[in-house]
């Protein structure tokens, strides 16, 4: 097995890293913050809306990382059935439920001052609608099944499906759009983002970089202890 | 060669009889098919301008969801009474049974469905123009729904409920057919060219055509386990 | 197709299996010659089932191997289903469908092709069922269910028979007619494995499966690696 | 590109926008420290119990 194969040593090498996360964290949430609120300035077109975007689009990458990681883990589990990455797509993944939602709550909160509605069908936005239902049959999964281990391998399948359909949706969908475009509807992210608005969105998404990192890593640790105590209660009950 | 051919046959030709016999979901979903699309009138109104807008729309969506109504009896039933042990000892190879199964599922479910599609065009005042791309996009697209639902009904074949969660797992993987499919028949009723959407729509079965078989197979192996 | 060299045999090397995250056995070797009867015996959840699942390639073990005949199985080769004949606890039949068109489906299914007519009727013969041929299984009841369900061990030909509480249901005439066409199969060089508590007339070697229950720690590698630090 | 509105006051939007993200970030995170830790004790009870099982042979 790998080195990462041995669930005490990732948990080890988990408790070192963490400081460091959460000092980048702090680090960069602070200073993106003062950038977005202080220091950027207001889109000619959208206002004072735009500082929306500064947590909207991070949140819209940060669904679309947490998938790739289920993605990868998913796949490194039944290749190789490692037990770590068959615990890894669980724990990713209400992390990236919960960015999805944001990043439609923070679409709609977005679209309302400028299109005057809450929902617009617009291409990436219900991309990542979809992409929320595929985290939804995703996690539903883990619940369905009593054994959590074939669960586990079917959640993996599932997710590897699901990636390979991903880029094959996000055309569609945007072939969809443009079909049905109508006039007045503006991108999502105005026009081309200038320099100074690059930087707080650059600072904020590595905030929720560094955020994922600490919450991933409390909820592997949640995921290993908890297939210690099945596994204890196990041994308690079959006597040995 | 030709045992495991002769096989797949045979096996399609057991789940075709099965799905049409009594307790099969055949005419279950061929009679969802017919009442869902005759709500829609009864709820938007019969004005033909409105149906004939959502003519296209309002059959591939119900098609859709016939297919994927009959989809969590594809191996359950077999499951239940023990013959999926058989299906996956048989010489051709688990992977050749679950391809011969999801045909079989398509030609007893989806076909009647493409072939019958006509009829409901006329209930939605489809325009003239669209008849021959709705039943060549159904034919094409209900392809697709079989093989990608198939991985929903391996996934879900040992759970007690799986039917709802089923749902769930293979809606989103549906929506790229349900575009391509619709698109094409509102370009054909505009008299704009459908290659390209029909092109696409048969892109993505392929794409489920390879996909299918293989995540079934290995969804239905862990559920043997 | 009666083997008749004798020196076709299945052996198992020190397989090991979980299900569940919970260890079934482990270290479980042995060697089964041709026309031989090996009766699994040990107590309920000690893993005869599961070892038969095993051999019939449905369910891989965590470790070991399984070979028949000097080629080693992996699971869910070809190989794999073409030589073993398997028959669990349920009857495998469709109710809607009567006694032949189950027997010629899974023929099919087996062998792309039909049931011979006459080895259908003689099967049936043997089993008592002849009369009921033509009758819709729905019909039947639970001991001519499980009949039919063994009629598919004189249907097909296959060199193991792995077979999971053969005898349950079956009274005594029946229960003598499965010994006589087992007692046929073993003279023609077959090997048989049954998971039964009363053994069928035939002569065969007990092995008792819950010898090779798994040590108390060792529980499987997925289970075990989240105990590692500090087992 | 159509009408320009640049001058309109969206602060409710944005605390809206910032206040949610903040509080379902922070539920995440609270849960998912709180499963860890609740865990943690039940494994480390377990395995006190095995241990103590362990040296009464």
């Amino acid at each position: 097995m790998h080195i990462f194969a041995n669930p005490a040593r990732f948990v080890r090498l988990a408790d070192k890293i963490m400081p460091w996360a959460v000092v980048v964290f702090i680090g960069t949430l602070g200073y993106g913050l003062y950038l977005a609120f202080f220091d950027s300035p207001i889109d000619y077109q959208q206002g004072e809306s735009v500082r929306i975007m500064y947590v909207h689009v991070p949140a819209a990458w940060m669904s679309m990382f947490t998938y790739m990681v289920i993605a990868v883990s998913s796949f490194v589990a039944l290749v190789w059935r490692h037990p770590l990455a068959q615990i890894a797509g669980k724990a990713a993944a209400p992390i990236g439920a919960a960015f999805t939602a944001l990043a439609l709550v923070t679409g709609a909160l977005w679209g309302k001052p400028m299109w005057g509605t809450y929902w617009v069908w617009d291409g990436r936005l219900t991309s990542v609608l979809i992409l929320f239902f595929l985290y939804l049959g995703y996690m539903a999964i883990w619940q369905a099944m009593d054994d959590e281990e074939k669960a586990g391998r079917a959640a993996a399948i599932l997710a590897l499906v699901g990636s390979v359909n991903i880029p094959i949706i996000k055309f569609s969908v945007d072939w969809w759009n443009t079909l049905h475009q109508p006039a007045s509807v503006m991108r999502l992210d105005g026009s081309t983002i200038d320099g100074s608005m690059l930087w707080p969105l650059f600072m904020m998404a590595i905030a929720f970089q560094a955020y994922f990192v600490i919450v991933f890593f409390w909820r592997m640790k949640l995921e290993i202890d908890r297939r210690k105590i099945a596994v204890l209660r196990l041994q308690e009950v079959s006597g040995s | 060669m030709n045992a495991s051919f002769a096989i797949m046959i045979s096996v399609i030709m057991r789940d075709v009889r099965l799905g049409w016999s009594q307790g099969g979901t055949g005419t279950m979903s061929l009679s969802f098919f017919f009442i869902a699309v005759t709500l829609f009138p009864f709820g938007v109104g019969p004005e033909p301008q409105v149906l004939t807008r959502i003519a296209p729309g309002v059959i591939w969506v119900v098609a859709l969801l016939a297919c994927l109504l009959s989809l969590d009896r594809l191996y359950q039933a077999d499951y239940e009474d023990g013959s999926l042990d058989d299906l996956a000892l048989s010489p051709a190879g688990l992977l050749p049974v679950v391809i011969a199964k999801i045909l079989a599922h398509w030609i007893s479910t989806s076909l009647p469905l493409v072939l019958l599609s006509p009829l409901l065009g006329l209930l939605m005042n489809l325009p003239a123009e669209g008849y021959v791309q709705l039943v060549l996009s159904l034919a094409i697209g209900t392809l697709a729904l079989s093989f990608i639902g198939s991985i929903g009904a391996a996934l879900t074949v040992a759970m007690r409920r799986g039917g709802v969660l089923l749902s769930l797992l293979v809606l989103p993987l549906y929506i790229p057919s349900l575009i391509f499919g619709v698109t094409g028949i509102d370009a054909a009723i505009m008299g704009l060219d459908v290659l390209p959407h029909t092109a696409l729509l048969s892109a993505i079965t392929l794409v489920a055509v390879v996909l299918g078989p293989i995540a079934s197979a290995s969804a239905i192996r862990l559920a043997l386990e | 197709m009666a083997i008749d060299q004798p020196m076709i045999e299945l052996v198992l090397d020190s397989l090991a299996c979980q299900r569940g995250g919970r260890p079934v056995f482990e270290g479980l070797s042995v060697r089964v010659k041709a026309g031989h009867l090996l009766y699994l015996k040990g107590a309920n959840g000690c893993g005869k089932s599961t070892l038969l699942r095993i051999l019939g390639g449905l369910l891989a073990p965590s470790s070991g191997t399984v070979s028949y005949d000097g080629t080693v199985l992996q699971q869910h080769d070809i190989p794999f289903s073409a030589y073993a004949l398997y028959l669990g606890h349920q009857n495998a039949l469709k109710p809607i469908w009567t006694l032949r068109q189950n027997c010629d489906a899974l023929c099919r299914i087996m062998t792309g092709r039909d049931a011979p007519v006459e080895r259908l009727l003689e099967t049936a013969e043997h089993f008592d069922l002849s009369r009921l041929l033509d009758q819709p299984v729905r019909y039947f009841s639970s001991g001519q269910k499980h009949r039919a369900a063994l009629m598919r061990f004189g249907l097909i030909d296959r060199p193991v028979w792995l077979m999971d509480e053969p005898t349950v249901g079956l009274d005594s005439k029946n229960r003598d007619a499965l010994a006589g066409l087992m007692e046929k199969k073993l003279a023609s060089g077959g090997i048989i494995l049954a998971a039964t508590h009363d053994p069928v007339a035939a002569a065969g070697t007990d092995f008792d499966v819950s010898a090779f229950a798994p040590a108390s720690d060792n529980s499987g590698p997925f289970s075990s690696a989240f105990l590692e630090d500090w087992a | 590109m159509n009408e320009i509105v640049n001058t309109g006051d969206y602060s409710g939007y944005i605390a809206l926008s910032y206040g949610i993200v903040t509080v379902v970030l922070l539920a995440v995170a609270v849960f998912s420290k709180l499963g860890q830790q609740k865990a943690r004790k039940e494994a480390e009870a377990l395995k006190a119990l095995r241990k103590s099982r362990v040296e009464d042979f």
